[in-house]
């Protein structure tokens, strides 16, 4: 198993590479780049969020004056600030290699070279900075996660916390009367868009129309700083409950359906039995002996599931709820072409995805002792 | 094709599982009506007849001036001004006032004296098309009388939305569930099931591809094909099929060990059978209680490619695009509920059935 | 009086316009259009998309919070109900020759920052050398060609020195425009400008920031002490102790927090909003007011451009045929409740847009051009866009179009779709960055498809729209041919021939007669030559139907919370809430007794 | 004074497929306090059922009518909880199948500590202590050392005296014990008999025994009840059916015998296979990141070979690695050493060169239920290797199906249910049919008939006998019913602690045995039969 887990930790090294290459190319492709995004700002224009939002549709007076349109210095400028091209200078320049001088000219460095110096900087654990904010990857990230944490945490927390009770309760009693309205209900909640339901959680709770219980965004109050630590916590907590609830509404079905489904599978075996005729409650029979045959899968997903809730917490009920986290960083890095924060975020969560990997491999021979990943063979 | 006696008695639980066999009923019901859209919901009659001449408009194109009108394009089922030209035969009249001119052909028979070869059109029960732009006033318009579950904010009929929209979710999601849970299941079991070397690689592999941004991927391919039906198709599929590798894998990889596997292998059953006649249908619990989520999971990701505006092409009848009018649109709650409605009654046809099919399935299931 | 470099026969003012004097008189007591007897105090709130991580917007890094140049002065300053004129603010008077070939400002003595530090002509020219060298490109590029350098002639003078060539007429109140920063304060933070920020900056204006909840919400408190507060040209302004602005992610969480009372004061930018969501309680207790304001200004010139440089649009008469299917009258009554007016001319709602028959005048400047224009310029009225009916697809509208097009060689083939003699199918497509024109083009769509021609709307992101329009890749996209109040470059940079491969001149314009009209009106000496040559070029360029326009707000839609009040008529070029409305105490307390507000 | 179980007209049926089948159709029997009374009678017969139903454990599709009081309350129809209170406490259960019993993910310490916890209130090093004696009293080696380890990793008979622990560990009134020791050797036999024997005497314990040995019945029980196709046919004192039984079915059970001699090999048969030095070492792995810490030494050195139509009986102590030896001459498990099939080195072979020669090589488990894929039919699971193999020339899948089902004893209408919807014989004869079919050369026949009664044992037996002569199989048989084994072998293998420790003829071990160990088996072995 040692052996394994190692020959694991070595694979990391490459699966990173294959990760950051893939992608890498990918960019390669995509039409548009980071300049195309600041001449768009440039241009005025250019909110990567603005489809998503929603809003008005007059037209706006655009307030400006003055001669419009990039000089191509600027973009040459910007070329080598984003680290796509850089300054070569003559032999008799003297000081800074500036593009203003005359001895001076761009250079651009071709995609391999890029990629080659990218990844000598990520093993120094050098993410580099924002193409569009003055702030390094890793701040942003960690700005970031607050928001991601929150929402992902709480919504698997709820979902766990209900679905699996709920899918146990509702494979004992398969079938029946409750068994039923608890699916129609779950089956309700999945198919509500979950941007919808946080839409209507927002006007009914939140608005100006009705009642008016919760706020109407953002994790935290104004003066949570001077808050007592009871104040701090109902203080958080009043604020999440509507982005809260508007994405776990969603989760509760898969899970608890899978939940029931496994249990159904497991419930009529012969060690059931046996359990059962220790004289063991029903409660410990579940729980205790058919829970861990059963839910290999809801267990062992646990950490990839932790980790989804970093990546996953939704760009939409973000927006909706005034929330700036990581699943809104991702889709306006990726909209804006900001190259360091998506292959920064790549690589950092692609590692954490990879070691979370193995936790969640090792976490399958701790439920299921059987298991192995030896090759097997006829 | 002869059925085996077994899968003759999953049949027979299957059927005795009224919730289920009524909800695969529905749903073909629906989807079969669905398949003929066309026929139910449309702008152009489902058949005209035009001075004694038959015509088909919604499978065949007819000019304007194939009903005496003037343009070459095609004739505007809709506009006054042809219908009466149908109605009467193809006078000018019509091109006066339409409406009186239609009107006195019908009652009459004739027009301005004179006896005309009166054509009538059956129109499909709902006339509109998904593109058809209706004029109503303000658009969204509420539910009435001509629209009934509204027009959208594009001044669209809502339920010729639906219709369209059902049937393109369905085709949509039909073809990559099948595909993509085709090529998950077998690479899940692959790895599974041999381990060693295979999983190690495939594994990575994947986590390769799992990390690849899909949204770059459509971005390109976007710009290069255009947006298309069955690109995204493509698309969801080479994204989608990672998803059940995962769960398949770790079930495979417990299954691997049980003492039937090894009596399967002792009767030298070869690799390929133990999977998947051996081990799969064991390990099959995850797989069909994820699928009608991974089917309305594609749906609504298909609602969210469209939120963000890399969905289908713009006039698509698109679901999501509807759920995302819903939320732009607050004051017009029926874009909402219809929204709603259809995507939880398909979510629940689709629960139903695939619960049916575990219990069809599992051997200790008893059925009254 | 400093008089460092004074010389005699020099002009020295207090204002500047491009074409004769300013409108105020050098000892004008206050603006026309304010209330000099505005009460001070109260707070207003205005929310702003998004969120925002920096109080720097002069680099393209980092998102700025809204108003965060609040604090910072320019050196003169235009007002709302005149166009080309500025006043001094910062400067005390300013002095230049005939020639306008050089501007000294003088400065006021009494200027100084919110921190008690005087402002000094270093600090415009360490302001200057910072945003020529360091600034945002646009501004960059636009002061390397105006200004050719600048020096200080004492504490108190600065002089700036024009590039030959560039014409005079605005330049004085272009460089006047410039904002003044502390050089003290980049010095003593270390400040670049090119880096987002999430200091403030140190300023000399009215308002001093106050503070932020980063992200969410800026608020900025007008500084007591504020040197200028009783300048003349500052009596009834800046009458709010506090500005606050409110982000929100999404335009509907917006809304309700303004139903809720977060913020009070709302533009209403949403036509179906405007229309349709004001029902709300405080809306019915009469504690939100809603008013439609007249607004003077120049519309945005937003509307479709037609790709010139392809084939198939070198017909005029394609592209009128474009023009035809589009139903504005339907639109503006189904899809903006008839909020909206229709954009003929890129200076709509401006004395700039030519109507009627050409005049005298213009018939002058336009004859010798008449080869390369439309001979309906000479004679008929100025192109106005076709009326749409009441039904979406209007069969007169169509019927026009179709024969257009058979005209020009596109006739419908077997399939009902048209095609020329090569058999080519007459394409259009849209290119839209923009879920909320989707339900526009939409039906423009349906109805050029009736008509034949084969048209797709295509939705692309941002950067692929940008890419696109930059190469010149698309039949039609939607762009602003905003234009100023009067010709200058940037009209030219629009619609001159030399710049056709500019994505400012989207569709690829390039004409010698408009060239030389633009020319005309660069260099006209008189308001009144301005506006002829204006004229001409606009019904010219209308006459070219190298866009289908769309449309403009001729309103302010505003809804406030009732505390606030406003002069009885508004200047035409300003709405001026933060500027020169005011807080009414009494009003506020009702509401706050009612519990409408908090 | 009330019997501790009063079973009254109990009538039990399946749902199946819409229909009922009746497995029980009306029983009545009674047990008093001290009492043993045993079932037997032939398998399928209902006796498991009838045992299971007392306390309430059938599944779903059972219908169930009919009385079974316990201390005079009644059972059937019972509230959850009352069935709870009963269960574990006052009456235990042995289940048939201990290999398929056991929770497979909870140690062994877990598994019985549970009830004691649960019962006993038993915690910490007092229940393990508690655990340690249990396990010491059934015959479990240096139990502390195995108290981590999962059910996996022990032998069936290892897994069947664990069950027996876990019944006893909280002195129940009624034990019902299903076959208890069809897996274990003749002298842990007799220990746990005796270890019975003791709480009944002290304890005054009541058991229900359920059991095919009928020497056993006749040491252990007070009354019998013999039970054919679903009824009690007949039932009395021990002494009386045994000395004057009644029925028929009665007489036939107790005259059932295997009898006779392997037939001696004539000339001089091809060797099927051998081994030598074979040895299978199972890695002990601790902690979680499973550090090998030493080694199971599970077969030690096992030289074996076995001829056409010959018979090899490997017989020994429960967890001396019998059915390690014979997984891993079968290619099951990972071995050390080579193994000959047909003078070929197969020790190595992979994939397909390996899947040929497994048409010619057949095992029988010793777990028949987890050896049959649950969601196949029985059918399916029996023609399997025709699939594989391909049918045989001129005869159809169904029909050859058909017949070994009627071969083995099973009624071939029972085709299309499922491997739970039988009884354990049943299935151990479905797992004979499946080997059988193929017609195989060599055959590993692990325990085959632990769970039939007499009568179906001989009918086995005799076709094994049948198809040997016929084809010239060669069996690697593996036993602890000494008796069937000496009918059945040419050469005995007697196998303790990994260990071969003696081999040689039939006759030669049996008559002659040299080795200690030896001795004493048959020695208990036929103590058993005399007592
Ligand atoms: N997977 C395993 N890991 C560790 N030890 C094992 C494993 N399988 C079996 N053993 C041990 O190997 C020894 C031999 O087991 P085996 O099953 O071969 O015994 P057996 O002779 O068949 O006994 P029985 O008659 O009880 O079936 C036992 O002590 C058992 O605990
Ligand atoms: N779940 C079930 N569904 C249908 N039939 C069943 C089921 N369980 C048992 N049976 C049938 O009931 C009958 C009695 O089974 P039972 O297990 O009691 O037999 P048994 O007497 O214990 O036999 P053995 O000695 O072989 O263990 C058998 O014919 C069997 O096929
Ligand atoms: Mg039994
Ligand atoms: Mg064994």
């Amino acid at each position: 198993m040692a052996a394994y887990i190692l020959r694991r930790l070595l694979l990391i090294i490459p699966t990173l590479i294959g990760i950051m290459l893939v992608n890498f190319t990918l960019t390669q492709f995509v039409p548009g780049g980071p300049i195309e995004q600041v001449i768009a700002k440039v241009q005025g224009e250019g909110d990567a969020l603005r489809n998503i939002s929603g809003g008005g549709d007059a037209p706006q007076n655009t307030e400006y004056a003055g001669a419009r349109g990039i000089p191509p210095e600027l973009l040459d400028q910007l070329e080598v600030q984003m680290g796509f091209a850089r300054t070569i200078c003559d032999a008799n320049h003297q000081g800074e290699p500036s593009l203003k001088s005359p001895d001076c000219h761009k250079e651009k460095i071709g995609a391999a070279r890029r990629f080659l110096i990218m990844l000598g900087n990520y093993v120094r654990f050098d993410f580099g900075t924002s193409f569009f904010r003055s702030i390094s990857v890793i701040d942003l990230v960690v700005e970031k996660m607050p928001v991601s944490i929150t929402l992902g945490l709480w919504s698997t927390l709820i979902a766990y916390v209900i679905s699996i009770p709920l899918g146990i309760r509702k494979a004992v009693r398969a079938g029946s009367a409750f068994d039923t309205w608890t699916s129609g209900v779950i089956i309700i909640g999945y198919a509500i868009p979950a941007f919808l339901f946080a839409v209507l959680l927002m006007v009914l709770f939140a608005g100006g129309s009705y009642w008016q219980i919760f706020p109407l965004r953002g994790l935290t109050s104004d003066n949570f700083a001077n808050l007592s630590l009871w104040g701090k916590a109902t203080d958080y907590l009043w604020h999440i409950t509507l982005p809260v609830i508007a994405t776990s509404i969603s989760s509760f079905a898969t899970l608890t359906l899978l939940t029931k489904n496994s249990f159904l599978d497991e419930i009529n075996k012969q060690y059931v039995m046996t359990a059962r005729a220790k004289g063991l409650a029903e409660r410990k029979v579940l729980y205790g002996h058919v829970f861990r045959n059963a839910m290999l899968i809801v267990i062992a997903g646990f950490p990839a599931m932790f980790l989804g809730v970093f990546f996953g917490s939704s760009i939409l009920i973000e927006t909706i709820f005034s929330l700036d986290g990581l699943g809104r960083l991702g889709f306006e890095a990726a909209v804006q072409r900001d190259y360091p924060v998506i292959f920064g975020t790549l690589y950092v969560f692609g590692m954490l995805g990879l070691i979370v990997g193995i936790l969640s491999d090792l976490m399958y021979v701790l439920v299921d002792p059987r298991i192995d990943f030896e090759r097997r063979a006829g | 094709m002869a059925l085996s006696e077994l899968n003759r008695r999953r049949l027979r639980n299957f059927r005795r599982n009224s919730r289920a066999f009524w909800s695969l009923m529905i749903f073909s019901l629906l989807f079969v009506l669905s398949l003929f859209a066309e026929l139910i919901a449309n702008d152009k009659p489902i058949v005209v007849s035009y001075r004694g001449g038959l015509y088909f408009p919604v499978y065949k194109f007819y000019p304007e001036t194939a009903f005496g009108g003037d343009f070459g394009t095609e004739a505007i089922y809709t506009d006054p001004g042809v219908q009466c030209l149908i109605v009467t035969g193809g006078r000018p009249e019509c091109w006066d006032d339409p409406e009186v001119t239609e009107r006195e052909a019908r009652e009459t028979g004739k027009v301005g004296g004179q006896d005309v070869a009166k054509g009538w059109m059956i129109w499909p029960p709902i006339p509109y098309h998904y593109r058809t732009i209706n004029n109503v006033g303000t658009a969204p318009s509420a539910p009435d009388a001509a629209h009934w579950l509204g027009t959208d904010d594009t001044s669209r009929d809502v339920l010729a939305r639906v219709i369209y929209g059902f049937r393109l979710s369905i085709l949509f999601t039909l073809i990559v569930t099948i595909v993509s849970s085709v090529i998950g299941i077998a690479a899940g079991a692959v790895q599974g099931y041999f381990g060693g070397r295979t999983d190690l690689i495939f594994q990575r592999l994947l986590e390769i591809w799992g990390s690849t941004p899909s949204l770059y991927v459509i971005i390109i391919l976007f710009a290069i094909l255009g947006r298309s039906f069955w690109l995204l198709v493509f698309v969801s599929i080479l994204f989608g099929w990672p998803a059940l590798v995962g769960v398949v894998r770790a079930e495979f990889l417990r299954a691997r060990n049980f003492e039937y596997v090894r009596a399967a292998r002792a009767l030298g059953v070869s690799d390929r059978v133990i999977m998947f006649r051996h081990i799969l249908p064991n390990a099959m619990v995850a797989t069909l209680t994820m699928l009608p989520f991974v089917v309305t999971g594609v749906i609504s990701s298909l609602a969210a490619l469209d939120y963000l505006g890399y969905g289908l092409p713009t006039s698509a009848p698109s679901l999501g695009e509807l759920a995302l009018q819903a939320k732009q649109n607050l004051q017009a709650p029926w874009l909402g509920f219809t929204a709603f409605f259809t995507f939880a009654i398909m979510l629940s046809l689709l629960v139903f059935v695939f619960e049916g099919i575990r219990d069809a399935f599992d051997p200790r299931k008893t059925f009254r | 009086q400093t008089a460092a470099g004074s010389e005699p026969g020099n002009i020295t003012a207090t204002g500047i316009s491009t074409f004769g004097e300013p409108q105020l008189p050098a000892d004008f007591k206050h603006l026309p259009y304010v209330n000099p007897d505005a009460p001070k105090g109260g707070e207003i709130s205005e929310w702003a998309a998004g969120g925002f991580d920096s109080y720097n917007p002069y680099t393209h890094r980092g998102r700025a919070a809204g108003l965060a140049n609040i604090m910072l002065e320019p050196l003169m300053e235009g007002t709302a109900d005149e166009q080309g004129a500025s006043y001094c603010l910062l400067c005390e008077t300013i002095e230049y020759p005939e020639s306008r070939d050089w501007v000294i400002f003088h400065l006021r003595l009494e200027a100084k920052f919110s921190d008690g530090t005087p402002l000094t002509a270093h600090d415009v020219l360490f302001s200057f050398e910072l945003l020529r060298d360091k600034g945002l490109s646009s501004y960059r590029t636009v002061i390397a060609k105006m200004v050719a350098k600048a020096e200080v002639l004492d504490d108190h003078a600065i002089k700036f020195y024009f590039q030959p060539g560039y014409p005079r007429r605005d330049l004085i109140q272009s460089v006047g425009s410039q904002i003044v920063f502390s050089r003290e304060d980049f010095r003593k933070n270390d400040r670049d400008i090119e880096q987002s920020s999430i200091k403030p900056f140190l300023g000399s204006g009215p308002y001093v920031f106050d503070n932020a909840d980063m992200g969410r919400s800026v608020s900025y408190r007008r500084n007591p002490d504020y040197w200028g507060k009783d300048l003349p040209i500052n009596i009834g302004r800046h009458n709010f102790d506090k500005i606050r602005i409110e982000y929100f992610g999404d335009y509907d969480s917006a809304f309700e927090a303004f139903k809720a009372g977060v913020y009070t004061f709302r533009n209403e930018a949403s036509s179906i909003h405007w229309a349709t969501r004001y029902d709300f309680p405080a809306f019915k207790s009469g504690a939100v007011r809603k008013e439609a304001l007249p607004d003077g200004s120049i519309a945005s010139g937003q509307g479709w451009a037609i790709n010139l440089r392809r084939p198939k649009f070198q017909d005029i008469r394609v592209r009128e045929a474009l023009g035809l299917m589009f139903n504005f009258e339907w639109s503006n009554d189904t899809l903006f409740y008839g909020l909206y007016a229709r954009v003929n001319s890129p200076w709509q709602n401006s004395e700039l847009m030519a109507e009627g028959k050409p005049t005298e005048a213009e018939l002058a400047l336009l004859q010798p051009l008449a080869k390369n224009l439309p001979p309906s310029v000479l004679t008929d009225d100025a192109v106005l866009q076709p009326e749409g009916g009441k039904t979406q697809l209007d069969r007169g509208n169509m019927r026009k179009a179709a024969k257009l097009l058979d005209e020009a060689g596109w006739k419908p083939g077997a399939d009902g779709m048209r095609r020329n003699s090569k058999g080519e199918v007459l394409r259009v497509e849209f290119l839209n960055d923009s879920a909320t024109f989707d339900r526009v083009i939409n039906p423009f769509v349906q109805n050029l498809r009736a008509v034949g021609i084969d048209a797709v709307n295509t939705r692309v992101d941002d950067a692929e729209i940008t890419n696109r329009t930059r190469s010149h890749d698309f039949d039609l996209v939607t762009t602003q041919l905003a234009q100023g109040y009067f010709l200058t470059s940037d009209t030219e940079q629009t619609f001159g021939s030399e710049n056709v491969g500019d994505v400012f001149n989207a569709m690829g314009l390039a004409n010698p007669a408009i060239d030389r009209l633009i020319q005309d009106g660069i260099a006209a000496k008189t308001r009144d030559e301005m506006l002829t040559a204006a004229h001409a070029l606009d019904r010219s360029l209308r006459a070219l139907r190298f866009w289908v326009p769309q449309w403009f707000k001729a309103e302010h839609t505003v809804a406030y919370y009732d505390v606030f009040a406003h002069p009885e008529t508004l200047p035409p070029y300003a709405l001026g809430e933060l500027d020169f409305w005011w807080y009414d105490a009494d009003k506020a307390e009702k509401l706050k007794q009612s519990g409408a507000l908090r | 004074m009330t019997p501790v179980l009063q079973v009254e007209n109990l009538r039990i049926g399946f749902r199946q497929d819409g229909q009922v089948v009746p497995a029980v159709k009306g029983v009545s029997f009674a047990i008093g306090k001290g009492e043993t009374v045993a079932l037997v009678g032939e398998s399928g017969s209902g006796k498991s059922v009838t045992a299971l139903s007392t306390v309430g454990l059938l599944g779903d599709s059972a219908q169930l009518e009919g009385s079974v009081k316990y201390a005079g309350r009644e059972l059937v129809g019972a509230s959850e909880a009352a069935l709870r209170a009963v269960r574990g406490n006052d009456i235990s259960f042995i289940f048939q199948e201990p290999m398929t019993s056991l929770n497979p993910l909870h140690t062994l310490e877990r598994q019985l500590g549970e009830s004691l916890a649960l019962h006993q209130r038993l915690h910490g090093a007092q229940a393990r202590a508690r655990i340690v004696d249990l396990l010491t009293r059934v015959g479990i080696r240096e139990p502390e050392s195995r108290l981590a380890d999962y059910p996996h990793q022990f032998s069936g008979g290892q897994r069947q005296r664990i069950m027996i622990a876990m019944a006893l560990a909280n002195d129940p009134e009624l034990l019902i014990a299903d076959e208890p020791t069809t897996a274990l050797d003749v002298t842990i036999q007799a220990q746990i008999m005796e270890l019975l024997a003791e709480l009944k005497a002290s304890e005054r314990l009541s058991m229900l025994f359920i059991s095919h040995d009928l020497g056993l019945v006749r040491r252990i029980a007070d009354r019998v009840c013999v039970m054919k196709g679903g009824e009690i046919v007949e039932q009395g004192p021990t002494a009386q059916i045994f000395a004057d039984p009644q029925h028929e079915y009665t007489r036939m059970l107790l005259a059932a015998e295997p009898k006779g001699r392997a037939e001696p090999l004539a000339g001089d048969p091809p060797e099927v296979v051998a081994t030598r030095d074979l040895k299978v070492w199972f890695p002990i792995q601790r902690g979680f990141l499973r550090r090998t810490v030493g080694h199971v030494k599970a077969v030690n050195g096992a030289t074996l070979s076995v001829r056409a139509g010959e018979t090899l009986g490997i017989v020994g102590e429960s967890g001396s690695g019998k059915t390690t030896l014979a997984l891993a001459v079968m290619r099951l498990i990972a071995s050390e050493g080579p193994i000959l099939y047909m003078g070929r080195d197969i020790a190595q072979l992979q994939g397909r060169a390996m899947r040929g020669l497994r048409r010619d090589m057949q095992i029988v488990f010793q777990d028949p239920y987890g050896s049959l894929s649950p969601r196949m039919t029985v059918e399916q699971i029996i023609a399997e290797g025709l699939g594989v193999h391909g049918v045989e020339p001129g005869r159809n899948r169904r029909e050859m199906v058909d017949e070994i089902m009627r071969e083995v004893g099973l009624d071939p209408a029972s085709m299309h249910r499922y491997p739970h919807e039988f009884s354990g014989g049943q299935r151990q004869r479905i797992a004979i049919a499946r080997a059988m079919i193929l017609r195989p050369r060599l055959v590993v026949l692990d325990e085959p008939t632990s769970a039939l009664d007499m009568t179906v044992q001989v009918q086995i037996v005799e076709l094994l006998r049948r198809l040997q002569r016929k084809h010239g199989l060669a069996f690697l048989f593996i036993s602890h019913d000494l008796r069937v084994v000496r009918a059945m072998s040419h050469q005995i293998m007697v196998m303790r602690a990994g260990e071969v420790v003696e081999q040689g003829s039939t006759d030669a071990v049996f008559d002659h045995p040299q080795n200690d160990y030896t001795q004493r088996l048959i020695e208990a072995a036929f103590l058993t039969k005399l007592a």
